[in-house]
């Protein structure tokens, strides 16, 4: 199957099992050699795969603003494309959204901004 | 081998040995085998990007009558043509007239 | 016989949802400075309108793509963070502005000048955004606002000379203090075609799970409800035209509008015309915050649904509830909320090609929309109606703000 | 290329420039303008308040909306660089709008209906006719 790797997979919406949302393709990582074809191995989501997808003058300062708010550690989050379920208008992926990293921005909202509103 | 962000080598400008300018990364071509991913080609040009940007705006008939379209051009640079270790200067392995151009 | 009652259901929801602060204050404005001469810029806004709600509503239909997640898909998303910024920045001058209506409003029916109302409405939109569903939020508001059609009861009550009124459809050139006219002019479009609609509208398209078989539908509820809302926006004019041009007065603060339906209609009018613009206030700041939470939500991929509970959209209530807050400071800080309306409505009209222009490549692709593409008319009929508003607002925008 | 853009911006901007400065005939006809578009909506607030078509807190503070307004008007005209004549001419009828709200207030505020009335008729008129051919409504 051809595939027009920026326009068929960077920017999709992900869904995990369940078809719930994780995020969209930030980033896509190519493993590159010099006498083999490259493969692309990974989607990168995160705030700092964003960041540096800006134009210089913003790059820096947003970069370093994803990296105060974001939770440590899982920022970017690798999928392997191996889970890949299937490819279409959203991208299906053979995980567990409840428990993924991708899901830890939104989680770490809801436990430490939204739970503590009352009637959330 | 080492890893790549696919998304940053867009819009990178890609040259021959010689310096000469070959057009800018727009998309990357691959095909799916099983549960690999594998690249084929990159694609530089104009052309390239209206056909990941706008490629609608061909079909509108003013577009066309206007001869817009023949003015975009683009070259196909097969994976074994381009030099990437370092990402931030492809360089090509062989020179821009070797390439094969995109033709719509 | 299902049909009819949704393509009813949309007409009455557009009609009810049609009216805000932004056409209101536009309208006003126009009529009392230039009598029935401006119509036009109503007439045109509409019917940009019609073909962009129409189209927003068909992408939804056809792709089950929402407008903010389609641009990201096909442009990427450093492109996709242009529109967001311009619109989420509009979004909160805009919702200011109806904050500033609101907070009248209240004023107006208890008699209390209270500098809190604002952040009390504020408030309650948030709660009901909060706890209540998006049935709810677009059934609701848009049947009550149907109080707004008082507008068009006064409009027949006033006796207008018609062949006047049908003169001013046709555009024509200022004879008097030009531009200011043509600074109304461009308030007017940008305030009807009110590009944060569109992300609404095809928010709820995809919520409710509109397929194929909804163009048609969709075509017909649209264009009819956007008519009649685009007529309400004219039997505002008519009415601020006949009630103010023979006094002399020119509008430049809100607390004149209030006056415009006691003639008609004497203490009822007063009652009916506070409760018209609280309503379509409290209406339309629903619509802007939720707007800006599905364009990020949608954008960035994140889960988004007015009829989730908060704690299952996190960051999408985070948005909306940022927005209200942010909208609400800018009232408190104490800007004149007339102005600030017209001047929002300006800057709609002069960002229109950024949210306009990708949302038309999107509509031609095949992609998107396979055979439900746009046709040449529709395409031309947007391009040139955006791009009048865009010429019009940049010529405009800085010679009234030199000119004041 | 480069310079020639720069000139003619540098057109475009003189060219606004060049709007923004008004004549004195167009100064005075704005005065006249702001003018009467406040005591018109005092002498409209005052009739509605006697036709008991709107509650005495809107009135109260609109009258103190347009008694502001008369003000920084009567400032603005200070600063216009116009002739003593005809400024004496403005001030005098900016003067004689901000009594007749001043006068409308009082009577608002002692729930006097009849004074109101005597005020509102005893007041001028916008010229309706005037008003509604420059609109092109008649």
């Amino acid at each position: 199957m051809d595939i027009a790797v920026v326009r068929d997979l960077l920017d999709k919406q992900l869904v995990d099992r369940e078809g719930e949302a994780l995020g969209r393709v930030d980033g896509i990582i190519m493993a590159y050699s010099a006498d083999a074809p490259p493969r692309i191995t990974h989607f990168e989501l995160g705030a700092q795969t964003l960041a540096r997808r800006l134009p210089r003058p913003f790059r820096g300062a947003l970069s370093a603003l994803a990296r105060r708010l974001t939770p440590r550690g899982d920022d970017p989050y690798r999928i392997e494309v191996g889970r890949i379920v299937q490819l279409g208008r959203t991208i299906k992926i053979d995980i567990d959204g409840t428990r993924s990293a991708a899901r830890k921005t939104e989680l770490w909202i809801r436990d430490h901004v939204i739970a503590h509103i009352p009637g959330s | 081998m080492r890893n790549i962000n696919v998304e940053l080598l867009l819009d990178r400008e890609v040259k021959d040995a010689s310096g000469r300018r070959a057009g800018r990364i727009e998309e990357v071509r691959a095909r799916k085998e099983g549960d690999e991913i594998i690249v084929e080609a990159y694609h530089l040009g104009p052309e390239a990007l209206l056909e990941r940007l706008a490629a609608p705006v061909f079909r509108l008939s003013l577009f066309r009558a206007l001869g817009l379209h023949k003015h975009a051009h683009g070259r196909r640079v097969r994976w074994d043509q381009l030099d990437l270790s370092d990402p931030e200067r492809p360089v090509l392995r062989c020179t821009v007239d070797e390439l094969q151009k995109l033709v719509r | 016989m299902k049909k009819v009652l949704e393509i009813t259901l949309g007409i009455v929801t557009s009609i009810g949802g049609f009216l805000e602060v932004g056409s209101l204050a536009t309208s006003v404005q126009a009529g009392a400075a230039f009598g029935f001469q401006l119509i036009w810029a109503i007439v045109l806004g509409t019917i940009c309108l019609i073909f962009l709600v129409e189209m927003s509503g068909r992408l939804a239909a056809v792709s089950k793509q929402t407008l903010a997640g389609a641009m990201r898909d096909r442009f990427g998303y450093p492109f996709f963070l242009i529109p967001l910024v311009a619109m989420s920045a509009l979004g909160l001058l805009v919702l200011a502005s109806e904050l500033g209506g609101l907070s009248l409003a209240l004023q107006l029916l208890t008699g209390i000048s209270f500098p809190w109302w604002a952040p009390l409405g504020a408030f309650a939109a948030w709660l009901l955004l909060w706890k209540g569903t998006f049935g709810i939020i677009e059934k609701g508001a848009s049947l009550l606002g149907l109080i707004t059609l008082v507008f068009v009861y006064a409009a027949f009550r006033m006796h207008p000379a018609w062949s006047l009124v049908a003169s001013g459809i046709r555009p024509s050139m200022p004879k008097h203090e030009s531009m200011h006219y043509w600074f109304i002019a461009v308030s007017i479009m940008g305030a009807s075609i009110a590009p944060y609609l569109l992300y609404f509208y095809s928010a709820g398209a995809v919520e409710d799970k509109w397929n194929e078989t909804d163009v048609a539908v969709n075509r017909v509820s649209a264009t009819l409800g956007m008519s009649f809302g685009g007529l309400l926006s004219i039997a505002v004019l008519i009415v601020a035209a006949l009630v103010f041009v023979p006094r002399g007065i020119r509008i430049e603060r809100f607390d004149q509008i209030a006056l415009m339906l006691t003639p008609v209609m004497g203490r009822a009018g007063f009652v009916v015309f506070a409760c018209a613009l609280g309503i379509a206030c409290f209406g339309a700041m629903l619509e802007i915050a939720l707007s800006v939470a599905y364009m990020a939500a949608q954008g960035f991929g994140w889960k988004w649904s007015e009829d989730a509970r908060p704690r299952d959209a996190a960051r999408f209530s985070l948005v909306y509830t940022a927005t209200l807050v942010g909208g609400c400071l800018i009232v408190v800080i104490g800007v004149d909320p007339l102005a600030i309306t017209l001047l929002s409505m300006a800057l709609t009209a002069a960002l229109l090609p950024v949210a306009i222009v990708p949302f038309l490549i999107l509509m031609n692709d095949a992609h998107f929309v396979g055979q439900h593409r746009n046709g040449w008319f529709s395409n031309t009929v947007v391009c040139a109606i955006v791009g009048l508003a865009f010429v019009l607002a940049v010529v405009s925008i800085p010679l009234e703000l030199l000119g004041s | 290329m480069l310079t020639r853009w720069r000139v003619s911006c540098a057109a475009l901007m003189l060219s606004f420039v060049g709007c923004g400065g008004k004549s004195a005939a167009e100064r005075v006809a704005e005065h006249e303008r702001a003018r009467v578009s406040w005591e018109q909506t005092a002498r409209f607030v005052g009739a509605e308040w006697v036709a008991r078509a709107i509650p005495d807190a809107f009135v109260a503070r609109t009258l103190a909306r347009a008694h502001e307004e008369l003000q920084s008007e009567a400032e603005a005209l200070r600063k216009d660089e116009l002739s003593e004549q005809q400024r004496a001419l403005l001030r005098d009828s900016l003067g004689a709008a901000r009594a007749l709200g001043d006068s409308l207030a009082r009577a608002v505020g002692a729930s006097d209906r009849r004074a109101a009335a005597q005020l509102v008729d005893n007041s001028p008129r916008a010229n309706a006719d005037s008003l509604l051919r420059r609109a092109a409504l008649r």
